[in-house]
């Protein structure tokens, strides 16, 4: 789960990284007056959970309280790549030196949390990493241990930092990681650190994903969510503990299970369709679930038929036919529906779905196969 | 015996009080798993599942009791992580964690410790393994493999099945299947799977299903082009997944530019590995 | 650094461990007033840094406000094992229907934390594991991971811990292993540890030692230290970074080296002398070291001859030599000095000393000898 | 080459910069031990000890620079469990920390920590050690020793040279002589130790100083009894010493009724070691 840049500058704050002195404005007015009351220049900057925000017009530099309420005014009505703007954060402008990159994330291949640095800060470290990539320096960080001093000075000295910042960098690392570990955070990234004319760093910009695994134990966090970065039937299918994403094809999918899920929209393509979703209804999905899941893919007008694929392991087969019966009787379905079911109790589901009128297949490419012919009819 | 487990292997089931835990272990009983006991703490000393099965406080008291040397953790989220550590420190040298939703620092910690006290981790977030004909440990349903000479290693539950199922259709059977789970860290990992394949008599094929997310699958199609003498058929799901989405297991994403299924399906084909475009077109594959 | 039972029960209290809502007084009147706003019997206890207060008399049940005014005036006249009680903790008293141990140590051996429980709590555990060592369960905490809910259970089920009572139990454990963690301890105790007459669990002593060598890190802590505890030459010699410890023998030593130091402190005994103190004056140690390492030794009035040895390695023996110069300069000491220099620079060292009238030895059981005729002279 | 190190070992030592740090390099200097490199964060570029030692910002870069196997360090106490850390992780096998006065809780971490990295820790708190004629690392005045067939371990520093001096002065030598140092949780122990005089040929007595504290002794007693054959002679220093104090050393104190010299003259006496009554008495042991 995505943070706004407000929120992670709070959070790095209160590990006593320095981030500049603004506030977030939801109207031009409320702009205005945090402007006045920091004085001189401030820059505005919408606040949606897309990178690029800068390039779309969504960051603005304001002279002085009156130009920041007109420009808070513009920004607060774009929608930047579809989102639209509902907050502003006015921050002071600083004077820069130079630019750094800081970053935490996991690197999955080592196993190992993974601090990274670059002196060439402020830009996308992705095309850093491409690049010119012996300008990016990493430190792993033992999962045991924790960041010790020496990862810090490993980076200094990577970035040829100028000694004079060397305890201040060290502070600052030491409180991203901490704001990192106790967030169960996926990246905390500051990009960028900027050395200011004065020679202070601050995190002049903020960005931390919260693992969503860990979001039972963080509660205050979990209510965070920008429900705008997601489509309102994601939202929806979260609360019935179902994975859902939407896309752009004709044919739903239900399945359980991601792997199978993912195959299921793979082949789809294979034979001549267009996924209209992904959908895991996850494992030991009893008929409630399965009723949520049906109505949730046919709010999608795109849909065109409907693909149940499911092989039974945790879940069990007469569970899910329960629960398709159910939904049908709930939603009574205009579009036609193809259904696969193996496995577990795979037998008793099937007898049970004996009564409903759907297009039945034995293997998923013969399933596959109806659903696209089913979509096209 | 499989690579892992055989029907010798004495399992202990962490959570066998839960729904799932009890619908599962019986389900494992029927195949033939030796279900030796259970562990709920708080609940020692009473039996489950028409009184075949002990229920004790502590993997410790188990092992101690039941000479266990395996242990399928199914518990809830918050309690798997512990769960995992008790069995590592109670001697248990084979540890199988189906529970999915473990963050992932917590599973960087917990690694770091088994590799640590030796201890051999499939999952978490898995559908556990099978070695048909003699034991179950995990969901996979066991009527939908049967006996044979292809191993067979997955990220992915369902899906797994599926080509058990579609390897059966037409008369092939497997040696061992290995679940290796969906998270982003884990413990075992394709190379460690392919790598015992490669070393056991049993096995002379092998099918590596894989998916979006991550790069094991190109480090697996570099240890197969350097290691392995024995076929391997694969598939890699989610070629049609947009990039920037979790499809649903932790560790299936395109991100950062990374764990594409063209970048996987690539570098496996480099590595002579056939990969199928659909699940049922294994069994043709992998009966050549 | 052991801390007061008071302390150690406000420190775990800070960390969710229930205690008696006692609290700690200096004179008998205020002792009154807390027994008078606690209600009911209430307990003095004496606050002294030595075991077995009970059997002393330092620990009395009072039955009212009044009654608790009178006993606390007794305690805080008495001494203890040579302590003086200068304050007394007034508790409430508590019904006890059983009573357990819990404590959290270092285990040398292992290497480990260890945390310890018993059913047979309240009284000495070291008799405990004498006696029935089978009522002790150990768990070991693995230092790279902490305490791990399955140790606790390990506990719980191991001193066979009524059911009900394992969630109390468990977040005591825990808060146990948070004190001893964060403050850096070698003993974190509750002995006992009750299950009162209503079921709840309260620790109704509480004990703390604090690594000596953390205590740069905790200065809060370090702050708390009672000097009583210790002789006043010993809490000196900290000041000047020197360990000094008292000893009722004729023959003062002044060594470099803990390990000299005990050896130099048996040979002397070897040789039918007596020690007067251990002290070792460190690695390094310079002039104003040693001067004020003697003027320690030399307050000793049972001193009647010093015995310097020095091996130099870290410490250097010109340094020392400086040093003695300089202290028989300022203490003008009136008992026959032996010294044994060695190692590195002790030539130099030598050189200086010849100037200074004092008795030289070749090895150490060489001036042992002349130590102890010395002092008998 | 001793047990632990040699004319070739190269040593860089961290915390070079400081007083103690320059004065004992110097001397190692001049006693022949190869000090390729020093330490000191923010000072990297500079040069000490008269042009000939490079000083780095960090462990890594010391290493690439020197190819430096083994770190020694002496600096601050606050600053020892990250430098132990950083030489770990670094690639140095061997590191030798002088330093005193470390947390016990911060070396039960370090300790773990390095066992799991394989790298050899003596200390902290030790007086480092000594290979006779070839390299000294750490604080033992080289002058003291001579070259020879005896191998030394001890807890203690200075009481270590007083034995090393008393053997020189009757002409014997030491084969290395290892100051494990005198807290409580420390790297190589007695144990370990005695091993690898054991399996060394050019060690043929042992000389095995302890002291009050902790079972290290009587542990060493059961394990020379088993798995020795050549001879050991000890001294225990603390006979004197009363119990519940602490004298000096953190591991030195008598408690829980664990510790005492006499329970440790009696295991070694037990397993066939002889206990000398006070340090200058080992000569005449060992030589018979």
């Amino acid at each position: 789960m995505k943070l706004h840049e407000y929120i992670s500058k709070q959070i790095f704050a209160r590990y006593g990284v320095p981030v500049p002195q603004g506030k977030v404005a939801a109207t031009p007015k409320e702009a205005g007056k945090i402007a006045k009351k920091l004085g001189g220049r401030v820059v505005i900057k919408s606040q949606v959970l897309v990178g690029g925000r800068g390039k779309a017009g969504g960051v603005k530099l304001a002279k002085n309280a009156k130009e920041a309420e007109t420009l808070a005014k513009s920004i607060l009505g774009m929608e930047i790549k579809g989102l639209p703007v509902r907050k502003v954060l006015v921050d002071p402008a600083i004077d820069i030196a130079s630019e750094i990159y800081l970053g935490i994330t996991n690197d999955r291949a080592a196993r190992q949390p993974v601090i990274i640095a670059s002196a060439a800060g402020g830009i996308d470290i992705e095309e850093v990493a491409r690049t010119t990539p012996e300008k990016i320096i990493r430190a792993h960080v033992n999962p045991l241990l924790g960041l010790q001093d020496y990862n810090i000075r490993d980076l200094s000295i990577g970035i040829e930092l100028e000694r004079k910042h060397w305890p201040a960098f060290h502070e600052i690392c030491k409180g991203l990681w901490e704001a990192y570990r106790d967030n169960d955070a996926t990246l905390a990234e500051i990009n960028p650190l900027v050395i200011s004319g004065a020679g202070e760093l601050i995190a002049l910009d903020g960005k931390m994903i919260i693992d969503d695994n860990a979001l039972y134990r963080h509660e205050q966090l979990a209510e965070l969510r920008d429900l705008d970065a997601e489509a309102p039937t994601e939202t929806e299918a979260r609360k019935y503990g179902l994975t859902y994403i939407k896309l752009d094809g004709e044919i739903g999918c239900m399945v359980n299970g991601a792997g199978l899920a993912m195959a299921t929209m793979d082949i789809i393509k294979l034979f001549g369709g267009q996924p209209a979703n992904f959908l895991d209804i996850g494992g030991g999905a009893d008929a409630e679930k399965v009723a949520a899941a049906l109505r949730i893919i046919l709010q999608d007008k795109n849909v065109k038929a409907v693909l149940f694929n499911i092989f039974g392991g945790i879940t069990r087969g007469d569970e899910v036919a329960r629960g398709i019966l159910e939904a049908m009787n709930q939603v009574k379905p205009k579009v036609p529906m193809v259904i696969r079911l193996v496995g577990t109790n795979a037998e008793e589901g099937r007898a049970l779905l004996a009564e409903a009128k759907m297009i039945t297949a034995e293997t998923l490419a013969e399933a596959a196969k109806k659903a696209v012919a089913a979509a096209k009819s | 015996m499989g690579i892992l487990a055989g029907k010798n292997t004495r399992v202990v089931v962490q959570g066998i009080t839960g729904r799932e835990g009890l619908f599962h272990s019986e389900r494992m009983l029927e195949y033939g798993t030796q279900v030796v006991g259970g562990v709920r703490p708080g609940k020692g000393g009473e039996w489950v599942l028409d009184g075949k099965v002990p229920v004790f406080d502590s993997v410790k008291v188990a092992v101690d009791a039941t000479g266990a040397d395996c242990s399928m953790i199914i518990v809830p989220q918050s309690a798997a992580p512990d769960a995992m550590l008790e069995a590592a420190d109670a001697g248990i040298r084979l540890v199988v964690c189906l529970t999915e939703g473990i963050p992932i620092q917590d599973m960087m910690r917990i690694r770091a410790y088994l590799d640590f006290k030796g201890v051999q981790l499939i999952g978490p977030n898995c559908p556990g393994l099978l070695t048909p004909g003699e034991t179950k440990i995990g969901f996979i349903p066991g009527d939908n493999a049967i006996p044979g000479n292809i191993g067979v290693v997955s990220r992915s539950g369902t899906l797994t099945y599926e080509v058990l199922y579609a390897l059966k259709l037409v008369g092939l059977g497997a040696s061992t299947c290995v679940g290796i789970g969906g998270d982003p860290v884990k413990g075992l990992n394709f190379i460690d799977v392919l790598q015992m394949f490669e070393e056991d008599p049993l096995t002379d094929k092998v099918v590596m299903i894989g998916e979006i997310g991550g790069t094991d699958e190109e480090r697996a199609a570099e240890f197969i082009n350097q290691n392995m003498t024995k076929p391997v058929v694969s598939f890699i799901a989610g070629r049609s997944a947009p990039p920037g989405k979790r499809m649903g297991h932790a560790g299936a994403i395109v991100e950062g530019g990374e764990g594409s299924a063209a970048d996987k399906i690539e570098a496996l084909k480099q590595a002579g590995v056939q990969v199928a475009d659909h699940p049922e077109q294994i069994p043709e594959f992998i009966g050549k």
